[in-house]
């Protein structure tokens, strides 16, 4: 038995308007009362960026919300997942090309899961974050890979502290 | 929809003249461009049956600064804020930014010649 | 030989009593809301989930103070299953509960900090009650020894039930429940004093939520004494009562709480001090 | 006086559906000023509409204003625009569009109630609303054919027939519902602890509701008679189909609930009467006049008056176009009603003002 495999049956998720129309958003809320019923798939709508695991963004980006949504997208901690919830989330949709607007997700932060429609039903949402599951427990596995090699980096000595760094910087300069 | 024609130093009268709390509210503040010059709108509405529209326009040409009507409609202020950036109107004792983030440039709304 | 080894193999297979606890919980909330709700053993996914994640802190005294919390939590319960002091156990859960107050206070945010406050206030509202309670227990055995609480043939309930009430009472501030949830809060302050942790951080917080459901449970069967059926049919009671209240009740605020607790709880227990110091 | 902290709620809040900031100052917990920022959503509708699409297609973008009172856009503009072309619909088109509007209404009721309900802590309540709700949505897909962002109503008309079985189906579970209505008025008016954390709380008096021009459930709730559907009958026949006007005294979060409450009972009646009475006509105008002049409509939509600006220039581009949601009158309403409350309370006080900042905001 592999323990590791069960993490993917506790997804957490975030999620952040970025500017849509709130279509999208009821739809998410929608999913999480009984007709659909996430919370069988062990999702938890968190609200607290630290503790998420999947980003829900909806909505295109406008101006005023774009450090907002990548400041939350920095606060979450590897591995995570995002997914543009929407049309115009994904592309823009009706609203690209708006003075205010910036377009897509993925214009700022990297978008895993692209979910289609407008609105966006509570399946597609549902499907969306299902496919993100797996992505979650690939994204795992290369953060443990990556973090196996920096151990044994270190013990070769090659990582340097940022002492060693200015130290080797300093002859340099001058 | 009534049109009441007024200008700029008039407006504080005729609609302090006009507005009753108790028998209209505030709509909203709207801008036209005209040519060279631009519609200023307020919209005021009954609340009787069957009500009717009132709008106050003035027309006012470019970089001239609005009176405020704050201190006869309380919350006027929304609108006039957003007039303020997204049709670049001067509106005493109103500063920009609440609509447009301060990077953006003001007057989106406006006809690009 | 039986009389310590049951209690240390409970103190071992605490948290994961408390998990296994926590999950059938979230199940029944979620049958009670007409949902399917997650799997038994959702709680351990996301022990496991938690634990891959990269460790991120926000300053080392944070993640020191959380994990702290998790082990004199652990510490005061297995002082509570060895037969130890009543109100040494008390404190030690005082401690804990201090330990994270003090990591809520130690972040910027405000949010934290409004539920470290918040969480204090919790503190002054279920404490005396506790308190109170261990001392009609000294003043019914003349010692404040669980262990002969345990042993005792005649059962605490039927000589303090006003005592049990108080208890019951109060569970929910404890337990964060629904009415009295303000120090986490969810919809108000996102988590409270649990907003800054992360991941294995997290994880320490998450998991002394599953031993705070053991300790509760524990308390509750402390008014059993060594009858083992009454004090299951009590563990079944208080389950059910918990989560019926969890379900029918919006959150009030922290004044309130307060107010209600000293008021109702504090009072019952102290007339039920009184009537045992009397007889 | 006490320490004075600043308490920032937003723009990514769980109590929150959409990017909103309200900035708090409180003394003890207790909000002593506010300030809201309100803008995160703008995106500049009214200039693409003036600017990138022709008059026709407007009416499927400002749809998209709002997700959850679209229809109330596209009806809005659709008026507007059949003003400028001087045109009237059939009568069908009429019953039609308020058969949605008020479906659309029941819906977006029970998601504030629900909503309302979940930030007071009453998660229970809340997946109770929303299951009641998941009835008013399926209705919406047969009527429309989309769960949400409906595009009913076009220029002119109306973009769907409504089917007798549908019409049978409709009030068939409207049968279904009424118990649950009065299940969830139950709850909703009586739960102890509901009614500790919602009544007194957020109040606006009658007199602060005039002096800020406030509309919708909002104002009704503090005694303020104001609804778009008793002032107007020239566009939509309110009357006709049995329209009456709902208010309350308290101006509290629990007298919104109550009001909200009452008005999906009042929307039930609404949809019966328009379904037993529908008439038979054809359901669009056919035009190829362009727009002229300037006209305004007004609207009520689930949280207030809508009002619509239009200018047209002959051609197949609008001059200019003004949307004015019903939470832009409220801004003010809703930033005054916060002083003198506890913070705890805040959340369920946002959450009862029922704010839609993508209309606001456009």
């Amino acid at each position: 038995m592999n323990l590791a495999s069960y993490r993917k049956k506790s997804p957490w998720i975030l999620h952040y308007n970025a500017g849509g129309c709130n279509g999208c958003d009821i739809e998410i809320l929608a999913c999480l009362a009984p007709k659909y019923d996430i919370e069988r798939f062990g999702m938890i709508n968190t609200g607290n960026p630290k503790q998420s695991d999947i980003l829900l963004v909806t909505g295109p980006v406008t101006k005023r919300s774009r450090e907002r949504l990548v400041e939350i997208y920095a606060q979450m901690p590897e591995p995570k997942v995002v997914i543009s919830c929407g049309a115009c989330a994904s592309t823009g949709g009706v609203f690209r090309g708006m003075y205010n607007c910036e377009g897509g997700v993925d214009q700022f932060i990297p978008v895993d899961v692209y979910v289609c429609g407008c609105g966006t039903r509570p399946e597609q949402i549902i499907d969306g974050v299902v496919q993100a599951l797996a992505i979650l427990e690939k994204k795992t596995k290369e953060l443990e890979e990556s973090v196996k090699l920096k151990r044994e980096a270190v013990k070769e000595g090659h990582q340097l502290n940022r002492r060693h760094i200015a130290d080797e910087i300093k002859p340099v300069l001058s | 929809m009534k049109k009441i024609e007024t200008n700029l130093a008039d407006l504080k009268k005729d609609i302090g003249a006009f507005y009753k709390p108790e028998l209209h509210h505030f709509i909203v503040m709207n801008a036209v461009q005209t040519g060279e010059k631009m519609e200023l709108q307020w919209f005021f509405s009954d609340y009787a049956f069957p009500c009717e529209t009132t709008c106050f326009y003035a027309l006012i040409s470019p970089g001239e600064e609005v009176p405020s009507i704050k201190d006869i409609v309380a919350s006027a202020w929304v609108a006039e804020a957003e007039l303020v950036d997204l049709m670049n109107i001067k509106v005493e004792s109103t500063a920009k930014g609440f609509v447009l983030e301060p990077d953006f440039e003001s007057g989106p709304l406006l006809k690009k010649k | 030989m039986n009389d310590v080894l049951i209690p240390v193999i409970l103190i071992l297979l605490a948290p994961l009593l408390g998990g296994l606890l926590y999950g059938f919980e979230r199940i029944v909330k979620a049958r009670m809301q007409r949902r399917i709700g997650p799997p038994l053993l959702q709680p351990f996914y996301d022990f496991l989930k938690l634990a891959g994640k990269r460790r991120m802190m926000v300053h080392s005294a944070h993640a020191f103070l959380g994990i702290m919390h998790f082990v004199s939590l652990w510490f005061a319960l297995a002082v509570l299953l060895l037969g130890g002091d009543l109100i040494l156990v008390i404190f030690l859960h005082l401690l804990s509960t201090s330990l994270l107050i003090l990591a809520g206070y130690s972040t910027r945010s405000i949010f934290s900090h409004l539920g470290a406050n918040r969480a204090a206030i919790s503190v002054l509202a279920y404490e005396p009650v506790l308190i109170i309670l261990a001392v009609s227990i000294f003043m019914l055995n003349g010692t404040f020894d669980t262990a002969a609480v345990f042993t005792s043939s005649e059962p605490l309930l039927y000589k303090m039930p006003l005592a049990f009430i108080a208890l019951l009472l109060v569970l929910p501030i404890k337990l964060k429940k629904s009415p009295f949830d303000v120090a986490e809060a969810h919809q108000e302050i996102t988590g409270g004093v649990e907003l800054e942790f992360s991941g294995l951080f997290y994880e320490a917080v998450y998991t002394a939520k599953w031993l705070d459901y053991v300790f509760c449970y524990t308390l509750v069967f402390l008014f059993a004494g060594s009858n083992i059926l009454l004090g299951a049919g009590l563990l079944v009671f208080t389950f059910l009562y918990l989560n019926a209240l969890d379900n029918s009740t919006a959150r009030v605020s922290y004044k309130q709480m307060l107010r209600f607790s000293l008021g109702v709880a504090f009072s019952l227990a102290f007339i039920n001090l009184l009537i045992n110091s009397l007889t | 006086m006490g320490r004075q902290y600043e308490i920032p709620v937003g723009a990514q809040h769980i109590s929150l559906l959409e990017p909103l900031h309200f900035k708090f100052t409180t003394e003890n917990e207790r909000i002593v000023r506010t300030d809201a920022n309100v803008y995160y959503v703008h995106r500049g509708i009214e200039q693409a509409c003036c600017s990138k699409f022709k008059f026709r297609q407007v009416s499927f973008v400002v749809g998209r204003v709002c997700g959850l009172c679209s229809i109330s856009h596209t009806t809005a503009y659709s008026q507007v625009a059949e003003k400028l072309l001087k045109i009237e619909i059939p009568k069908r088109a009429k019953y039609l569009r308020m058969l949605v509007i008020e479906l659309d209404r029941i819906h977006s009721h029970l998601l504030c109630l629900s909503h309302v309900a979940e930030n007071s802590g009453f998660e229970a309540l809340f997946m109770k609303t929303m299951q009641y709700r998941e009835f008013s949505m399926e209705l919406l897909e047969a009527v429309c054919g989309n769960r949400i962002q409906y595009d009913f109503s076009i220029v002119g008309g109306v973009a769907r027939d409504l089917k007798p079985e549908t019409g049978q189906l409709i009030l068939q579970r409207l049968k279904n519902f009424m118990p649950q209505l009065e299940e969830l008025v139950g709850i909703y008016q009586h739960n102890w602890t509901l009614s500790l954390k919602n009544k007194g709380t957020g109040v606006l008096t009658r007199e602060d509701a005039m002096r800020l021009n406030v509309v919708g459930p909002f104002a009704r709730a503090a005694g303020l008679a104001v609804d778009v559907r008793n002032e107007t009958e020239d566009l939509l026949p309110w009357k006709e189909v049995g329209f009456e006007m709902i208010t309350d005294t308290a101006g509290d979060v629990h007298a919104r609930n109550m009001i909200r409450l009452r008005e999906i009972g009042v929307s039930i009646r609404l949809i019966r009467n328009i379904i037993d009475g529908l008439p038979e006509s054809a359901l669009l105008t056919e035009t190829k006049a362009f727009p002229d002049g300037e006209a305004t409509v007004r609207l009520e939509a689930p949280r207030g008056e809508l009002f619509y600006y239009a200018k047209g220039n002959k051609t197949q581009v609008l001059e200019r176009l003004k949307i004015k949601a019903p939470t832009f009158s409220n801004v003010a309403g809703m930033v005054h009603a916060f002083t003198g409350n506890e913070y705890g309370s805040a959340a369920a006080i946002i959450a009862s003002y029922d704010p839609c900042l993508s209309c606001t905001a456009r």
